[in-house]
């Protein structure tokens, strides 16, 4: 039910809306829940609405520290 | 798939574990609840269990909107759906959840009621636009990360001067129901917890803050987490170290995603359209406080429940069903007799066979060839 | 004596629909079977006009199948419900190593479908079959009101020949078998719901729907005496079609997800549905269950052919009364592949 | 190995209808296959769960038909939509001559469609079947939206053989030939029509639906080599049959009224309707071209078998390039037969 | 069938006609109207021109009330079809007549028009009840037979209080239609007549009384005939008898239904509902004063003109159909160029080639063998 | 359109309507447009209503005139 998925802003339309992509599938979707999003920015995609902006620097500290646990225990 | 395929990386995952493995205690059980259906459900799809030591288990929590909902307002829906005006729009997971006497939404559409499965408000809302003539009747379900999408359809709505659509509020809150299980009165069947995984897209609206409390008052770890399975496994990573050190914190692993506030302006329309119900209805919890919300006054022109004057009668759950129990993490699916025999995806006795994100559907559909029995015999 | 004057004027296949007089019988009908049907399915044995088809088949045990084809939308990218309609046919044939031979068609249209929607699907379906080389040599129409349909429903029918020796069916799995699959999977399931208007997403997938005896030939005349058995796995997609496997032959099946061919735009797709692409439909794959010495083989022999150079072996089979079908992720666990239950998005065939 | 434990409950045959999930290839429609289509129509070849069905056929040239079922209402006095569409391919097939061997049967069910209704329609298809000695050999299952199509379509395909040596077609019809009707015509129709509830009529008429082939075997053995062709005069009813035959043999015909068999009922509900019986359809009748001097042997031959008691000469071929079916009327005057246009009423097969 | 063989029977049609072959003088020709389309169907059906004389001729009058609705009056009915709310019932005969553009009933209907063919107002009566949601407008059309069940449909929709249901009245009377013919100013076209053979179900209702007039002021005999074979053979050897003596009454053939008063009942059940027009557009005799009927004004609720506001826009007929000049008399279906080549019963270009009792449809459905040039190649 | 057959009137129903058979078919009628109809008489059905009584006196005389008609003849 809470499923959702990062997709990336290619285009802004009129009504809050855009135009998103997920590898080469594009989708229109609402902006109404978001603030200052622009084209190129991944927003978390749920139930046809973007539910937040995802930070690619935290996203980019997460892989790190992914990596990390795992290489500490090899 | 950016941002989604490095979290389902195999390799990171076999190191992970292998930190996992290496760090609990062999002397201790670990018994952390992932509060979601969406953790449940990658648990069981990815197979995590295969990747984590035999001590520490991961019990299913109720954080599964379709498996909560209680059998009575499923019959209200179904109610909705046949009234000869209504159409009544509906997320999938929906359809097959037996209210009573058998029923459910998908006999009720085979019958002749007019049920859409939809993909978002907004659908709900073109449907209402084409055809002014039918009443059009969203069944609203969910948890905060779901409201807002409700609340902003009954905005737009409102905007449009819409005369023919409403909502059937159903909507919960997190918090409550976390409080619900680890503010349970002591008992036999409360299940000892050692930590819990927060919710992932729930927390991406209503930030990391509302947790800290359990953390402190119950002293439990809490770390929100992602729902792609390197996600999760680092959230039990992280748990296991609050355990081992003895700390009861809340830690985000969902950084990229979930900041403390949250979405303010999600909260804010929530806020606008909807208020606290004093009590609700949970399926396995019972009356929970505080716990539900419904329309506003200001919104009465777009609440099925007015418009259509529903008056929910409880309604027993099938005796057999061991869902209640499931839900409140002192069962397993496999505890149910009922389980795999005369209950399965297709004849479902309760709700929690029915969502993908319910127990006993993802672990008949993902890892019943677990089961000693299974195993066995193969 | 003479040729009668020509008497009906020609059917108004720009602006023209459907009405209940196609379906009557009389010469409304005749002259829509003629002008629409026998124009585009060309062949001596349809031209006859006879209720039925009479020819010689050559020796072998006979195949036949059949197939109803209610697909919705009825245009979609990479085909329509008439080539969909021969593809689909031929392929159960082919699936039992049958040559296919010859199709019948019945066509039930709606009260108001428009005659230039129904002039192409009939279009493709003659040239569906031509290329897979089998001749639709009978058919019926028939026309209900409007609201009793969905615009035109298409049952087809077929036979083939099945080359002496060669006995593939679904119970011949045994422990041990490989699996391949001939190329990515989903692909048509994830075309059609693109042209769902209420599904509304953008791809540049086509449905794969073809025919695919010429493959099936090729695979026969390699390792013919090695292969257990063929199926198309289309509705309910690959993890339907390998329960329904493992049931009949008493087996169990384990398979790789890291082996399964699956386009990215495919598996995108499935993410924002929130769909697994084991349990989306194909319509011009096949899985293929061989005995372990002739995989690789095989596996060549497939990918030399166009409609299989995407082939891959992606498991084997187990002892198990269970009749799991299980699958090791990518991540690294372990997993059921079960077949979908309730709302699977329906009428992709 | 042992059996694993019966999962699935059973269908409710009472109170159960069609939903989505037993279209959507999943466990749900292989329980209503299971239980409702394979128990029924129980035979080896359909019980291999195949998507086709293999198996060897005796010598002769092969005859393929199909035809797709729609009547409304899907029961009716002497009959329902399951037998009708076993008799009509059986039919289709021994108009050839041929011997039956198996049929194919697609399913078209609307939501909401009671199971009930469906496992009565299926053990009637069954029995017919049994009846007729054919198998349903294979076979499909779609399910569409509540308001897409009406209860269930059915779409049979048949094969059968031609016993060596003959050839019956509609272009074989001579001038000279004898025309012969096996009974009494219109039975089938005006029987459908007195179950519309718009039509409301009351009569003791039954359909004449049945299978042909034995009537048709004796017909063959007696008379092989002087039939020109056999054609059941189904929709549209005689008069479209005798149009067709003489438009596909580019030959007249010439008919008397007062030898055409008609039951004082059926004629008397045509009158109330306005129809002409030559124009109702009929579905266990047939009508045959004989060489002349075949022609009463032949008449005694069907007059022996039960179908063919009531088995009628009622004209002859002359001819005649304008392909004019005549008819002397019991009045004295002459009159074209000709198709019936426009409103006729629809569905009734 | 009681009352209906016996009117059939060949062996007595033979010697009838013997006693016309007979009795006909050879040095005269014998031209005979039948007016009502009904006895154009008989005479094609059960080929009564192989029984008659070649002296003796009959032509075919406009008593087909499909063929001579002017294509405007069709037009409307094809609106008011579309209208979304609008359900029209109507007698199968009407579907398939051309209206403007090639657009008839069945084609709307097969456009979604939501268009039913019905046996009776009684059907029509029903739908509206079924269906309060819907606009019903039954299609009425017919001479003085058909009008009494339109006026008793209205009776009884009054009565039931329905306020769904109305009628589109174009029933149109018999004698004006004679009058028109009989009356038409002397002119090259004009076709001389000897006789009538006058209508068989209009007369039960009307009674023989309207046609002394036409016998009288015109010279004309009249002979009343019922619609089987026999009632038409009998009535065309009375005529030629009139003819013969150079008498020229009414006579009344089918005195088993017809009565010199009519149906006094049916008579004042149409008188309450309906009123005359002043003039009425017929195909092929142009505007006819006092030729049709309306609904009075304390039935206007059920007057679909007045409901649905409908303005009959004349329209021309096709240009190359010379369905005018038939149902005048002056021409056989076989003088038109379309005849069997473009327009056939699949594609009618003309009201004539639809009701089967048209002069076109009747000459192709039962007479074409007869034409010269099909003889000839035969 | 004005196509009318004689059938026979085997039972009065409620409402001005009755059950009328020809050969054995039976059908339900409306009687609202005639007078006096017995169960026996043959009435004239048009379009769902009877439209007059048929006359079996007149029905014989006309019977009695086509034969002699004929029989003149020949
Ligand atoms: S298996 Fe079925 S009956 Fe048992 S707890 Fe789960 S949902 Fe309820
Ligand atoms: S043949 Fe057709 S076009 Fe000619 S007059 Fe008759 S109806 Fe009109
Ligand atoms: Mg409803
Ligand atoms: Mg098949
Ligand atoms: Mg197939
Ligand atoms: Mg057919
Ligand atoms: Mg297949
Ligand atoms: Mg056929
Ligand atoms: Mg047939
Ligand atoms: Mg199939
Ligand atoms: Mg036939
Ligand atoms: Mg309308």
């Amino acid at each position: 039910m809470c499923l959702a998925i990062p997709v990336q802003v290619t285009e802004l339309l009129d009504g809050d809306m855009a135009k998103v992509s997920l590898d080469g599938v594009g989708k229109v979707i609402s902006l109404a829940l978001v603030e200052d999003v622009s084209v190129g920015d991944y927003v978390i995609l749920h139930v046809g609405y973007a539910l937040n902006k995802l930070d690619p620097e935290e996203a980019q500290k997460t892989l790190e520290l992914l990596a990390e646990a795992g290489v500490v225990a090899s | 798939m950016k941002y989604v395929d490095e979290y389902r990386d195999g390799k990171l995952a076999r190191g992970i574990a292998a930190t996992i493995a290496r760090e609990v205690r062999p002397d201790r059980p670990y018994r952390f609840m992932e509060f979601c259906g969406g953790h449940t459900h990658a648990i069981a799809r990815y197979g995590l269990e295969d990747l984590l030591p035999e001590n520490l288990r991961m019990i299913h929590g109720p954080g599964c909107p379709v498996c909560v909902l209680p059998v009575g307002r499923l019959n209200d829906a179904i109610k909705l759906a046949r009234r000869p005006e209504v159409t009544l729009c509906t997320y999938a997971d929906l359809m097959r959840v037996p209210g009573s006497d058998g029923m459910s939404l998908t006999k009720a559409k085979a019958d002749g009621a007019d049920i859409r499965m939809v993909y978002s408000t907004l659908d709900a809302l073109r449907i209402a636009q084409e055809k002014p003539a039918r009443q059009v009747v969203f069944f609203g379900i969910g948890f905060e990360t779901t409201t807002p999408p409700s609340a902003l359809a009954i905005l737009q709505a409102k905007k449009l001067g819409l005369k023919n659509f409403s909502v059937f509020c159903n909507h919960v809150l997190t918090p409550a129901a976390i409080q619900a299980i680890v503010g349970a009165p002591e008992g036999a069947s409360k299940v000892p917890l050692d930590g819990f995984v927060g919710p992932a897209h729930v927390s991406t609206v209503i930030g990391t803050r509302p947790y800290e409390h359990f953390a402190e008052t119950y002293a439990k770890p809490v770390v929100i987490a992602g729902f792609e399975p390197l996600d999760v496994m680092q959230a039990i990573l992280m748990l296991v170290r609050q355990v081992n050190d003895g700390r009861a914190m809340v830690e985000n692993e969902y950084i990229r995603a979930v900041t403390q506030d949250g979405n303010l302006k999600a909260q804010e329309t929530v806020a606008q359209v909807f208020e606290l119900r004093d009590t609700f209805e949970w399926r396995g919890l019972g009356a929970v406080a505080d716990s539900a919300l419904r329309l506003r006054d200001a919104y009465a022109e777009f609440d099925a429940e007015k418009i259509f004057d529903v008056h929910t009668v409880a309604a027993q759950d099938n005796p057999a069903c061991e869902c209640g129990a499931i839900l409140r993490g002192e069962k397993r699916p496999t505890d149910c007799k009922l389980f795999g025999t005369v209950c399965t995806p297709e004849t479902p006795m309760g709700s929690c066979m029915v969502s993908s994100e319910g127990s006993c559907a993802a672990h008949w559909t993902y890892g019943r060839f677990r089961d000693s029995e299974n195993r066995r015999a193969s | 004596m003479s040729a009668p004057r020509l008497r009906a004027r020609k059917l108004d296949l720009k602006t023209g629909k459907v009405d209940l007089s196609h379906g009557a019988g009389g010469r409304a009908m005749a002259q829509l079977i003629g002008e629409i049907f026998a124009e585009n399915f060309a062949n001596d044995l349809l031209a006859q006009g006879n209720d039925q088809a009479v020819f010689s088949v050559p020796p072998g045990r006979l195949a036949m199948t059949t197939d109803g084809y209610v697909v919705s939308p009825l245009f979609f990218p990479g085909g329509n419900i008439g080539s969909l309609a021969v593809h689909g046919t031929v392929n159960d044939l082919a699936m039992a190593g049958a040559r296919p031979l010859h199709l019948s068609a019945s066509f039930i249209l709606e009260e108001g479908f428009p005659l230039a929607d129904l002039a192409r699907i009939a279009e493709s379906m003659g040239a569906a079959a031509r290329e897979a080389g089998v001749k639709i040599v009978t058919g019926d129409t028939k026309v209900v009101e409007r609201g009793k349909a969905d615009g035109v429903f298409i049952s087809t029918a077929g036979i083939g020949v099945v080359p002496d020796g060669l006995d593939l069916s679904g119970d011949k799995a045994r422990p041990g078998d490989v699996i391949l699959v001939s190329g990515t999977i989903g692909d048509h399931g994830v075309a059609i719901m693109s042209s769902r208007e209420n599904l509304q997403f953008e791809t540049q997938i086509l449905s794969d729907s073809a025919a695919l005896n010429g493959l099936v030939a090729d695979m026969v005349a390699a390792c013919g005496e090695s292969l257990r058995l063929l199926r198309d796995p289309t509705r309910g997609g690959l993890a339907a079609t390998l329960n329904e496997i493992a049931r009949q032959s008493n087996i169990g099946v384990r398979i790789e997800e890291d082996a399964l061919p699956v386009k990215p735009e495919v598996a995108a797709a499935c993410e924002l549905l929130g769909l697994d692409p084991l349990n989306v439909a194909n319509e011009g794959k096949l899985i293929a269950f061989v005995a372990p010495e002739a995989a690789e083989k095989l596996l060549r022999v497939m990918r030399e052919h166009p409609l299989g150079k995407d082939a891959a072996i992606i498991g084997a089979c187990v002892d198990d009364p269970h009749h799991f079908v299980q699958m090791r992720t990518s991540f690294g666990g372990g997993r059921i592949v079960d077949w979908l239950s309730g709302e699977q998005l329906p009428r992709i065939c």
